[in-house]
């Protein structure tokens, strides 16, 4: 590898209900790449996400050994270490999930949402923010005139960027994506790659994702999950 | 053959079993509607006071169900007043925060709670108001306060229970979103798990009133009397519908008195068959709409 | 700053939490302790097993135990078949639509208050069972009871149902695809599998009737004997409560309700405890 | 929380609703500039005249309200003793043990008898004092052995805080037993209703409160009326008392004292009782 490397995992296990799902897995991500998490259902590559932002631990009886350590605002910081904010960490570390899951609000407050949980009450930063991260997931044009609509009137695509772009308004230092694009049709998936690469040179995109071509399409670097392990 | 006989038969007695029951309910609403129809008029409820006297209290109503209804009324409002904020503190608790033990222990104190009959309550209400009365103030005896107390103790359980049910009800990925992004716990349980779950919990409490409006056997031992005008103070007496009809019932002086029992059933009866399909359309789902923030 | 925030809303859930628990106890310690001067010097064994006789200083709760047993169990008597058919035909038997509108129907039924039930009861139910049997003043065990089972109906039909909706559907799905009929279904298929959940249904509705205070209050007589038949008068532990709370606070008639008290607060238990152990071994069987 | 705080507006709404108070005067004078509440319970045979002489005082002056309470006789006794209530009726003499414990004052207000009732479809309508006993022992259960149809009796009695059994059982039936099928109910109204809605039942109420919806029986020959106790030819009388813990101050002097006064006298005389002096 000759880029820098971003997040280094050492000996990470994990179990679930007394049921491992991950056994000691050891990898290194690079800066500023997609890295493409690929494997059959149910070897834990959702489970790995959550385990960088922390987000497992709320799970019930879920269990975690190991260290993860990712490079934030410049040196490495062991991400379990009792001085490690859970909040600040995932506001550094975002996350996308699955199926698109905009909150019962408008277009705007949803981008706002992150913003007045981190306490921000500007309004005129507010708006700039939000126009900010709906252009940066390409989706100014298309929702500009109706930020007041409820969100859940867009289309799937439309609202699977729309939470990419929520993701982005605290302009987090990696992206954790969990097969962001199975649930969408051919064009909107198109739509979200290209969005994808636009944003390798300001973050760190790790992307869980079942579909080979889009692997091969977009991807840096392929990992590739079995056996509850890393084998590549 | 046998077989067929069995699957049969199962038939017709379902159908039997069916007929029966709403026989049974239809003869006793129709008794109770040809009975009452004919008090169903506005001096059923003032009496010979003109009712918009009555609603600004310039005059008192001595013959009419006002003091009742407003018994009521008070009543509920005071009972469900204390059982909110315990009941979706607790509920919060137990869904979002307690552990497994915790919440084995605190599960089950809730459902004996929730199974105690009405009038266990209503004894500890009455002799928790005598044991205030002698050793704290000689103001306080059976009242309004400790009515309330205790009818709020009667539907606590059902507060947690849909407040509980509805949090944990929400999928993961939703629990989720805002964690994600940065949530504290407490802004995730403010800002997108209650809000989510409003229609629960107002079904809840909604369902909290109906019990607390029908209940007879708490306020009969704490306070309710056959004749104490509207409600004063939290110390006072007071009449209630549901106990007026008890009363009525042993103790009518004559017919008269007797439309006025089958009016206020009636009354009653409407009251509560309202907050139920209240209820109901709220769980519906109508809370999406009503409860969007733009 | 937001840490303590955090912290103090934590606490606050939890004391909340701790109050209503506290409740629950709170009942018991208070029964027990007003009632402990009648059950230390009578013992609370003697209590359960004597007659009432204020003259004669006795004052067991025995007649109020078997007349409370009586009559909640004749009203599962009524109310079973009744809830059996109807969930029958809710679950499978009749046309959607009808089952649909029948269900909506009992779940406003559970909504009508119980002191309707009584009301209706005195007026319409005893001088009929009066001259139906020619025996009695109508108030009796057989007319309480009989109250008591349409009233218990609703609740335990929908106990029933929801048991019956807990059934995986793929068992249903795969008895559909071999050829069974509704009625089949609902023999072979969902009776057998719900027969845990319908029990405590069973169990739930016998901790209603055992609880209820008016209806037997107005319809059963509360004449302070065992009942020899069903045509007979008789008081349940719930109406004792509410006739005697009059008497003088320090008297042992009014010690007595307490022991009332205590043994429906211990009946409550008994269903509680019996119910979650029933439930917790059906979650364990899925 | 913005979903809990609905409730606020109502809860304003109805503590102002509890706590506006009507306001006109009237004309019973001594209640002029008096004000608060007063508390009844106990006796259940004084109610009719208590809701009346209430109702009259409400009336008149506003700031006042009257709650009243059943419960029987030892309730009355018993409340007031404990300083529960302002006023215990009782429909007995309270003990002297009672006078002594709790200082109490007693004003006995009226005449009352208590009569044996029975359903005006019963023929039966006389009996002697001793077939009484023994239908209340339970010794004589069919109305067919006095002459009635062939139909058991049904015996109603009333519950132990009653002052109307505690006379009924000392002077009608000479402390005899009372049979443990009886049928229990809580008050003077709730025997009447009782016996007038069961044709085959027997019961005993305040002579003040029979009507045409019961029918008194002729004790020994004598039907109890209101003339009868007044002459002394019936003779299980008693009189209707109210109590107060120590001697009677403010409001509670002022509502006894109404009925002693002439409008008290006739609210009592058309109640069915005789009032005393």
């Amino acid at each position: 590898m000759t880029e820098a490397i971003k997040i280094k995992v050492t000996d990470l296990s994990f179990s679930y209900r007394d049921r491992p799902i991950l056994k000691n897995v050891n990898v290194d991500f690079a800066e500023n790449s997609i890295t493409a998490l690929t494997g059959p259902s149910g070897v834990g590559k959702s489970t790995f996400l959550m385990t960088l932002n922390r987000l497992w631990e709320n799970l019930p009886d879920a269990d975690m050994t190991g260290t993860v350590e990712i490079k934030l605002q410049g040196r490495f910081r062991n991400v379990y270490a009792p001085t490690m904010s859970v909040t600040e960490l995932r506001k550094m570390v975002a996350m996308v999930f699955q199926a698109p899951n905009p909150l019962p609000m408008s277009i705007r407050k949803n981008i706002a949402f992150p913003l007045k949980l981190a306490g921000e009450g500007n309004r005129e930063f507010m708006a700039h923010k939000v126009e900010h991260a709906l252009r940066m997931a390409n989706l100014w044009d298309e929702v500009k005139g109706r930020l007041n609509d409820d969100a859940r009137t867009l289309s799937g695509g439309q609202q699977q960027r729309l939470c990419i772009a929520r993701a982005l308004v605290l302009e987090p230092e990696v992206l954790l994506l969990d097969e962001p694009t199975s649930s969408l049709d051919q064009t909107s998936i198109a739509v979200i790659e290209e969005l994808l690469l636009g944003l390798k040179d300001r973050l760190t995109i790790l992307l869980v994702s079942h579909y080979l071509e889009q692997v091969s399409r977009i991807s840096d670097t392929i990992v590739t999950f079995d056996d509850n392990t890393i084998i590549s | 053959m046998k077989t067929r006989i069995l699957e049969n038969f199962t038939v017709v007695f379902a159908w039997l079993a069916g007929l029966v029951l709403l026989s049974g309910v239809s003869l006793l609403l129709g008794y109770l509607f040809f009975k009452g129809h004919a008090s169903l008029n506005l001096s059923l409820i003032f009496g010979d006071t003109p009712p918009l006297q009555a609603l600004l209290l310039k005059q008192r109503v001595f013959e009419g169900l006002f003091p009742a209804v407003a018994g009521t009324f008070v009543l509920v409002v005071l009972s469900i007043a204390w059982a909110i904020p315990f009941g979706i503190a607790t509920g919060i608790y137990l869904a979002e925060y307690a552990g497994p033990r915790v919440k084995r222990v605190l599960d089950a104190l809730f459902d004996v709670l929730s199974g105690m009959p009405s009038i266990v309550i209503g004894l500890f209400g009455f002799s928790f108001a005598v044991f205030l009365h002698k050793h704290y103030s000689d103001r306080i005896g059976p009242c309004l306060l400790i009515s309330s107390i205790a009818l709020s103790f009667l539907v606590l359980p059902y507060i947690i229970r849909t407040t509980q049910a509805a949090l944990e009800g929400i999928p993961l990925n939703i629990r989720l979103t805002a964690l994600a992004l940065g949530a504290t716990r407490l802004q995730n349980i403010f800002l997108v798990l209650i809000p989510r779950s409003v229609s629960g919990i107002m079904s809840g409490i909604i369902l909290a009133i109906g019990r607390c409006a029908e209940d007879t056997a708490v306020i009969m031992l704490t306070g309710a009397v056959a004749s104490a005008g509207l409600p004063r103070s939290l110390f006072s007496q007071y009449e209630a519908l549901p106990f007026f009809i008890y009363y009525i019932s042993s103790q009518y002086a004559d017919s008269e008195e007797l439309m006025q029992g089958y009016g206020a059933s009636i009354v009653l009866l409407f009251l509560c068959a309202l907050l139920f399909v209240t209820a109901y359309g709220i769980r519906k789902g109508l809370s999406h709409f009503v409860f969007y923030r733009p | 700053m937001k840490k303590i925030g955090e912290l103090v809303a934590e606490r606050t859930f939890l004391l909340s939490a701790l109050a209503s628990s506290s409740i629950t106890v709170a009942i018991l310690a208070f029964m027990v302790f007003m009632g402990l001067p009648l059950m230390k010097q009578a013992g609370f064994y003697q209590l359960l097993v004597k007659p009432w006789a204020p003259y004669q200083g006795s004052f067991g709760i025995y007649p109020m135990i078997v007349g409370t047993g009586c009559i909640s169990f004749l009203s599962l008597v009524v109310a079973f078949p009744l809830s059996l058919g109807c969930s029958f035909l809710i679950a499978t038997i009749a046309p959607k639509p009808v089952s649909k509108g029948l269900r909506r129907l009992i779940e406003l039924m559970t909504g009508i208050p119980t002191v309707i039930y009584g009301f209706v009861g005195i007026f319409l139910l005893v001088p009929y069972i009066r001259e139906l049997f020619r025996s009695g003043s109508g108030l009796c065990v057989l007319t309480a009871a009989l109250v008591l089972g349409i009233m218990i109906t609703p609740t335990m039909t929908l106990f029933f149902c929801d048991s019956f909706d807990r059934i995986p559907r793929s068992y249903l799905t795969a008895a559909e695809a071999l050829g069974a009929s509704r009625t089949q279904k609902l023999l072979y298929v969902i009776l057998p599998c719900a027969k845990k959940g319908m029990l405590n249904g069973v169990i739930l509705a016998l901790g209603r009737a055992v609880g209820d205070t008016l209806v037997a209050l107005m319809l059963a007589g509360n004449s302070v004997r065992v009942p020899g038949s069903v045509l007979e008068p008789a008081r349940t532990l719930t109406a004792h409560i509410a006739l005697v709370i009059a008497a003088d606070y320090e008297s042992p008639e009014f010690r007595s309700i307490f022991a009332c008290g205590v043994v429906l607060y211990l009946f409550t238990m008994m269903v509680t405890f019996l119910v979650r152990y029933l439930s917790f071994a059906e979650g364990r069987r899925d | 929380m913005r979903r809990i705080t609905f409730i606020q507006p109502v809860l304003i709404v109805s503590i102002l609703l509890a706590a506006c108070l009507p306001a006109f005067s009237g004309s019973l004078d001594s209640f002029q500039g008096e004000k608060g509440e007063l508390k009844i319970s106990g006796g259940t045979a004084h109610i009719p005249v208590m809701k009346e002489a209430a109702r009259r005082i409400m009336m008149a002056n506003p700031e006042i309200q009257i709650s009243i309470a059943g419960g029987g006789s030892g309730v009355g006794i018993k409340q007031v003793g404990e300083g529960l209530v302002d006023i215990g009726n009782s429909g007995r003499k309270a003990t002297d043990e009672e006078i002594g414990r709790y200082q109490l004052k007693l004003f006995q207000w009226a005449i009352d008898g208590v009569g044996p009732v029975v359903n005006p479809e019963n023929p039966v309508k006389a009996l002697t004092k001793d077939q009484m006993k023994d239908i209340f022992a339970g010794k004589v259960n069919n109305w067919k052995m006095l002459g009635g149809e062939d139909r058991e009796i049904n015996i109603y009695t009333r519950d132990e805080a009653s002052g109307t059994r505690a006379v009924f059982w000392k002077k009608g039936l000479d402390k005899g037993a009372i049979t443990s099928f009886a049928h229990v109910v809580v008050s003077n109204g709730a025997m009447k209703s009782a016996i007038a809605q069961d044709p085959y039942g027997i019961g005993y109420v305040s002579v003040g409160h029979i009507d045409t919806t019961v029918a008194p029986v002729a004790l020994d020959g004598v039907v109890p009326t209101i003339e009868t106790v007044q002459d002394g030819a019936y003779k299980i009388a008693r009189g209707l008392y109210s109590n107060t813990r120590g001697e009677p101050v403010g409001l509670t002097k002022k509502f006894i004292d109404f009925l002693y006064s002439p409008d008290g006298k006739k609210i009592i005389e058309s109640k069915g009782f005789i009032p005393v002096r």
